[in-house]
């Protein structure tokens, strides 16, 4: 993560602001801050989006290519993830800097996609064993402003959102091979159904409360964080404790409790703008980073 | 790919014959009480080349040993903490792991969740300019492969003398399978695979603090979880003290041979 | 050790506060002394009233070399101004892994320490007892000084590559060549004299 | 302070030992380490086998898996080890992958399997051209003490003796293979090599089994295989100081004498697992 | 040529432009809080971020350092999903090694790098859509970026490409035209003081024809200068207003 040098005394003043429920920017503890959501930012792939979550800018990129389906799961088409750490968030990601923050990741972006129950997997399948879509989600981190993993599922779910897959048939010559053609009218194509993606809520634990999207500062004040991914049903998909402290069991419930009552609002947020995004159709003025 | 030129080379790819295998005969699992917790084996200073080592095997089947470096020179500055935890090819029942980096990213995420169920119960601060690392081995999956790496390491850790807090007790839980599953203490690999929802707990028992959680599925609400994270933490205190007797034992073996032979390698 | 050896594990509260404090290898938390080695309990109370309760592992107790600690080294390289050593011995305890340690041109003797020049105090491959007098810091490693009279080389091997005898402080000859080299001898310990 | 003169002067140490024909573990120069081994306790892998030498310790784990014949012998099937030694068994190794004394083990290993014929790769083949076995040996090194390369033989052997292969049949209109996992039949083991191994000292004296301190200290090593006709497998020696020809028939009689004594080793164990 | 006919023969290109037109080129700066400098840029659908940080101590190694003026660090990275055909590994290749180098070198002659000894300037382009034209809108980019972060230069640093096709020089050719093979200019002006920073040409070419070309691609460097002395101005006026006088 971008390293933030903090004073001692800075820390115990951001403690003890949470304390009072009060956070150095004016949040509460359970406040997110002003979220941008933009999709079909970029123009060559199947599906963009771009987040911006106070100093944090994820921008996610998918494209669908034709693959063969995995032998274990032959009926079913897959996602395949990249995380680019680019050198502009800090000059530590230059070179291969980036890539260990990079793999953890991608490693909780396959855990929270790797149940079935996220993205139907079947539809994505052509022919069984032949051909099947593989989509290629690649998220390329902008600027870390804290609260990584939070941005990077919003903006993982809105790009799948607004993933078009031109329309296929499959033509059966004589000989049983198997012919793909691709429909020519590209508005001809079928969207993911991304109701249950789940999105990811962090809750650093800083003195004894917890606060949920928090800034680098208060990131290097907390020494333990728990990971919850929620869908918009409120059920939870993944767990995970991060940072090198440790949790009390208590704390662990009341977080989850908090992570399910804030997850639940962020979906419906979100659900709110993707919709607005798609009414207006193609006559949108992309701001992009002009905005 | 540069890794094959280093090994003897095989064909090219080759399936497990599990996937030819006629499927279903699985045995079913004998009707087990979702709280039963199934005997552990734990033997510590086993190795004779690592600092501390340990040996951790469920009955489910599951086997880890792990080794730990004791403090060593560390180029930068503050004390370090590098987890390796890797999966021997024959250790699963399927197909054999062919070496590569999708398989290396797997391997990372579990020597991250090691390292960071760790983390908390070691005394850092003692070891300013060192770097300790722990390395573990899983020779048989059995089900909660992570947890019983986590006891192993806690132990290997305290039979390297290296100072912590706590020791870290590990369990595993896998959800059964239907709508309203019960949650299952140190499931089988079979139950684990069948599960739709899987969780590892790391527990300091002696500060009751939890040092690590990973869990991934359909566990439901955060009330199913909820009761899975207790039962877990229950499992651990229960677990604990077969642990700490057998870092007693090898504490009174090293005490009792420690003053003959001084230096050379016992 | 008292009798019935109690062992313990890191974590394991071992008393409170008012009956003990917390020596070596033991924490305090919330009003209570707990262990935080795995080894064998000891309570060496002297006259005053609190008892200090440390956990000792026989074994090696000491693993890092800390300020004050006396250590046996082995010269790998000298320049004008300081040698490098690797340390294998802290006290009695062998090291498994080496140390890189560093010992400057001025912390070689106590008396006249700008006359002192490297190469007649020290050879790569000399045996010195040393002190540790600082942990360096990022980039440097441990700063080692053999300022003492008990400090310096303790075994050395001329050119002809024999092991030398001490004949002074400064001086150390060759057995079969009786050349003589300079070195900063150790003083040696009056229990070794008779070997 | 005699663990002090062995850190500082390790070879004078070692010379005082040797003069009086006895090492500083209380073995004699052709005395090996107490053996052991321990059959089929990984139950995911279709045979395997630990063997420990001393505190050298070696699992070996064997997976059976199905593969194309290689094109120019489509009636053969594979045997494909590796030995891997990973920061676990010893501090000088790195994590990553295999260093060089890894690959020099590893290739060993497939020499030892492919000059003894320890068993027919034509064995391994189920249909002529389309299907055969291949046989992933993976030795692992669980903590190193010397002399690794007769440990991990006498690992792998015992190991192949404790292969179960499932019984195939193709059936002949899908041409795929079906796989009865009850019904199971070892491997034809047709030969028994065992590997023994030398350290030079000095470039005179000849110890047997060295520990991983005489080896650093040796000035060179040699292994010999050997099986149970007294035919010679292979020689592999390293380089290092120069062997005379009678040095070397010692070692033959010497390494004549160890595979007896591993033999009846090997016997014994596997006839304490085949009434269970 | 190929099948596509590029320039009609009223002399419109493919996208409707002239010969010498540029595309729509739109820029921000300032676009990230945590960088010292930072600017987005979009020519026609080329999409380039770049940002600049420094001049600060020396990162890595010491020896490095240039004891009498800064020493100027690039990267320059594509996103996979930037081009038609996924890339597998942002950076690292051949391809974006040589533009690291093309940008490092430009760069070393724009910025006074004289004024900040042993320090180092880092400055990463990240191009998040390619249409033809890359390094020079990544090398517009940069200036952009450079001046957000208020790093002194000699001149500005203006890029822009050209080409030759049925004997007429184009201006700012896109990804079609560059994927035609035809000859191709990419050149890097310092407008006021009309020197070349960087002049990269391949594929054959008549002589006589190069001057026409290089004519063409100086003045396209000078109609970008003009957008972008644009977009500074009204930066630095958006700023001074915030800061309020």
């Amino acid at each position: 993560m971008a390293s933030v040098v903090l004073s001692e005394a800075e820390k115990v003043y951001i403690v003890h602001g949470i304390q009072e429920d009060l956070r150095v920017d004016g949040r509460g503890c359970e406040d997110y801050r002003c979220t941008e959501v933009e999709t079909d930012v970029v123009s060559n792939t199947s599906g963009s989006a771009r987040v911006k979550l106070g100093h944090t800018d994820i921008l996610v990129g998918v494209k669908a290519e034709m693959g063969t389906p995995k032998l274990e799961k032959p009926d079913e088409g897959y996602l395949e993830f990249f995380v680019d750490c680019s050198a502009n968030a800090t000059p530590e990601f230059e070179g291969r800097g980036g890539e260990e923050l990079g793999t953890e990741i991608v490693n909780t972006l396959y855990r929270i996609f790797s149940n079935g129950s996220s993205i139907d997997l079947k539809s994505l399948c052509i022919n069984p064993r032949e051909h099947c879509w593989v989509l290629y989600v690649d998220v390329l981190l902008l600027e870390c402003g804290g609260n990584l993993f939070d941005a990077i599922s919003i903006a993982v779910k809105a790009a799948l959102f607004n993933t078009r897959i031109p329309k296929v048939r499959v033509l059966e010559d004589d000989e049983g091979s198997k012919e793909i053609e691709l429909s020519d009218d590209p508005y001809d194509c079928i969207r993911l159904n991304v109701d249950n993606v789940p999105c990811i809520i962090t809750l650093s634990k800083i003195g004894c409360r917890h606060v949920v999207d928090a800034t680098l500062q208060e990131e290097a004040c907390s020494l333990a964080s728990l990971l919850l991914s929620v869908t918009n049903r409120g059920t939870l998909t993944c767990m995970k404790k991060l940072g090198k402290g440790s949790l009390d069991p208590e704390s662990i419930f009341e977080m989850m409790e908090t992570g399910k009552k804030v997850g639940k609002t962020l979906h419906i947020a979100l659900q709110k703008t993707l919709e607005k995004e798609e009414s207006l159709g193609t006559t949108r003025q992309k701001v992009g980073f002009l905005g | 790919m540069p890794l094959d030129h280093r090994r003897v080379p095989g064909p090219e790819e080759s399936q497990a014959p599990l996937l030819y295998a006629a499927p279903g005969e699985e045995e079913a699992a004998p009707g087990r009480e979702a709280a039963a917790l199934r005997p552990l084996l734990a033997r510590a200073g086993l190795l004779s080349q690592a600092e501390g080592s340990a040996y951790v095997e469920l009955s489910g089947g599951t086997k880890v040993l792990c080794a730990v470096r004791g403090p060593r020179e560390a180029a930068e500055g503050r004390g370090r903490l590098l987890c390796e935890f890797r999966r021997a090819p024959f250790s699963s029942r399927g197909a054999r792991p062919r070496p590569g980096p999708a398989a290396a990213a797997r391997e990372r995420e579990l020597g991250l969740a090691l390292q960071e169920a760790l983390a908390p119960a070691v005394r850092l601060a003692r070891y300013p300019r060192a770097r300790l690392e722990v390395t573990a081995l899983l020779l048989q999956d059995g089900g909660s492969a992570l947890a019983a790496a986590i006891s192993a390491a806690a132990l290997a850790l305290a039979d390297a003398g290296v100072e912590m807090f706590d020791l870290v007790v590990g369990c595993g839980l896998c959800r059964a399978p239907g709508p309203a599953g019960a949650w299952l203490l140190q499931p089988s690999e079979a139950e684990e695979r069948a599960a739709p929802a899987r969780l590892t707990v790391a527990l300091m028992p002696g500060l009751n603090q939890v040092a690590g959680l990973l869990g991934s599925g359909q566990g439901g609400p955060p009330e199913s979880w909820a009761r899975a994270v207790r039962l877990g933490l229950e499992g651990c205190q229960r677990l604990y003290p077969v642990l700490r007797r057998s870092l007693l034992r090898a504490a009174e073996r090293r005490a009792a041979e420690g003053p003959r032979s001084t230096g050379s390698s016992a | 050790m008292a009798p019935p050896v109690r062992c313990c594990v890191p974590g394991e509260r071992l008393c409170s506060l008012e009956e003990g404090a917390a020596g070596s290898g033991t924490y305090t938390r919330h009003g209570y002394v707990c262990a935080s080695l795995a080894g064998c309990l000891l309570k060496t109370s002297e006259d005053g009233a609190l008892p200090v309760v440390s956990v000792v592992r026989d074994a090696e107790s000491q693993l890092l070399p800390d300020v004050g600690a006396v250590v046996t080294c082995k010269v790998c390289s000298i320049n004008s101004r300081f040698a490098k050593v690797h340390i294998l011995y802290i006290g009695s305890t062998p090291l498994k892994s080496t140390f890189r340690g560093t010992i400057r041109r001025e912390d070689i003797r106590a008396t006249e320490k700008d006359k002192v020049e490297v190469y007649k105090s020290f050879r790569p491959g000399d045996i010195v007892l040393a002190k540790v007098i600082s942990l360096g810091d990022m980039q440097s490693n441990y700063l080692l000084s053999t300022a003492e009279n008990e400090l310096g080389v303790v075994v050395a091997h001329s050119e002809a590559g024999a092991q030398m005898v001490p004949i002074s402080w400064c001086e150390m000859q060759c057995p079969r060549t009786h050349s003589k080299e300079l070195r900063k001898v150790a003083r040696v310990q009056p229990e070794f004299l008779q070997t | 302070m005699a663990a002090g003169f062995k850190t500082v002067e390790p070879l004078e140490y070692y010379r005082r030992f040797l003069k009086e024909n006895c090492r500083p573990d209380g073995r004699e120069l052709g005395e090996f380490r107490t053996t052991t081994v321990n059959i089929g306790s990984i139950t995911t892998a279709d045979g395997s086998a630990l063997v420990k030498l001393g505190n050298t310790t070696i699992i070996c784990g064997i997976k059976a898996e199905f593969a194309e014949p290689p094109a120019e012998s489509t009636n053969k099937g594979y045997v494909v080890p590796n030995v891997d030694l990973s920061p676990l068994c010893s501090s000088r190794f790195r994590s990553g992958p295999p260093g060089e004394e890894a690959q020099a083990a590893s290739q060993f290993i497939a020499d030892v399997i492919e000059n003894s014929e320890i068993i027919m790769k034509e064995d391994l083949c189920i249909a002529n051209g389309k299907l055969a076995w291949v046989l992933y040996c993976d030795l692992i090194c669980l903590d190193y003490d010397g002399n690794i390369l007769d440990a991990c033989t006498f690992a792998l052997l015992a190991a192949l003796k404790n292969v179960q292969l499932p019984s195939v049949t193709i059936n002949e209109e899908t041409g795929l293979a079906e796989v009865n996992l009850k019904e199971t039949n070892p491997l034809n083991i047709r030969k028994h090599p065992v590997a023994t191994s030398f350290a030079v000292f000095d470039d005179t004296i000849l110890i047997v089994d060295p520990t991983a301190e005489e080896e650093d200290l040796a000035t060179g090593t040699v292994t010999i295989v050997m099986d149970e006709e007294g035919r010679l497998c292979s020689v592999h020696k390293p380089g290092g100081s120069g062997l005379t020809a009678a040095k070397l028939q010692d070692c033959v009689t010497r390494a004549v004498t160890r595979h007896k004594e591993v033999k009846k080793l090997i016997d014994k164990v596997i006839k304490s697992i085949k009434p269970k | 040529m190929a099948g596509l006919e590029l320039l009609s023969d009223e002399g419109y290109r493919v996208d409707g432009r002239r010969a010498g037109e540029l595309r729509k080129v739109r820029a921000r700066m300032g676009v990230f809080a945590q960088a010292d400098g930072s600017a987005y840029i979009e020519q026609g659908n080329t999409k380039v971020l770049a940002v600049v940080y420094g001049p600060h101590e020396m990162r890595g190694s010491r020896s490095k350092a240039l004891h009498d003026r800064a020493l100027v660090n690039c990267q320059y990275s594509m996103a996979t999903f930037s081009t038609g055909e996924r890339k597998r590994r942002p950076h690292g290749d051949r391809k974006s090694s040589e533009m690291t180098l093309h940008l490092k070198q430009t760069f070393e002659a724009a910025i006074l790098t004289q004024l900040y000894p042993r320090s180092q300037i880092d400055i990463y382009v990240q191009v998040l859509q390619a249409d033809g034209g890359n390094y020079c809108a990544s090398v517009n980019a940069a200036t952009l970026a450079t001046i957000d972060a208020g790093i002194p230069m000699r001149d500005y640093v203006c890029a822009s490409s050209a080409g030759f096709i049925e004997d007429t020089p184009l201006a700012d050719l896109n990804y079609v035209e560059e994927a035609a093979g035809g000859p191709q200019v990419a050149l890097a002006l310092l407008p006021k003081s009309d020197q070349i920073a960087l002049l990269e040409m391949n594929s054959r070419l008549h002589e006589d024809h190069l001057d026409q070309v290089i004519e063409a691609a100086i003045k396209a460097c000078k109609d970008i200068y003009t957008v972008l002395d644009q977009v500074v101005r009204e930066h630095v006026h958006e700023v001074t207003t915030l800061l309020g006088e």
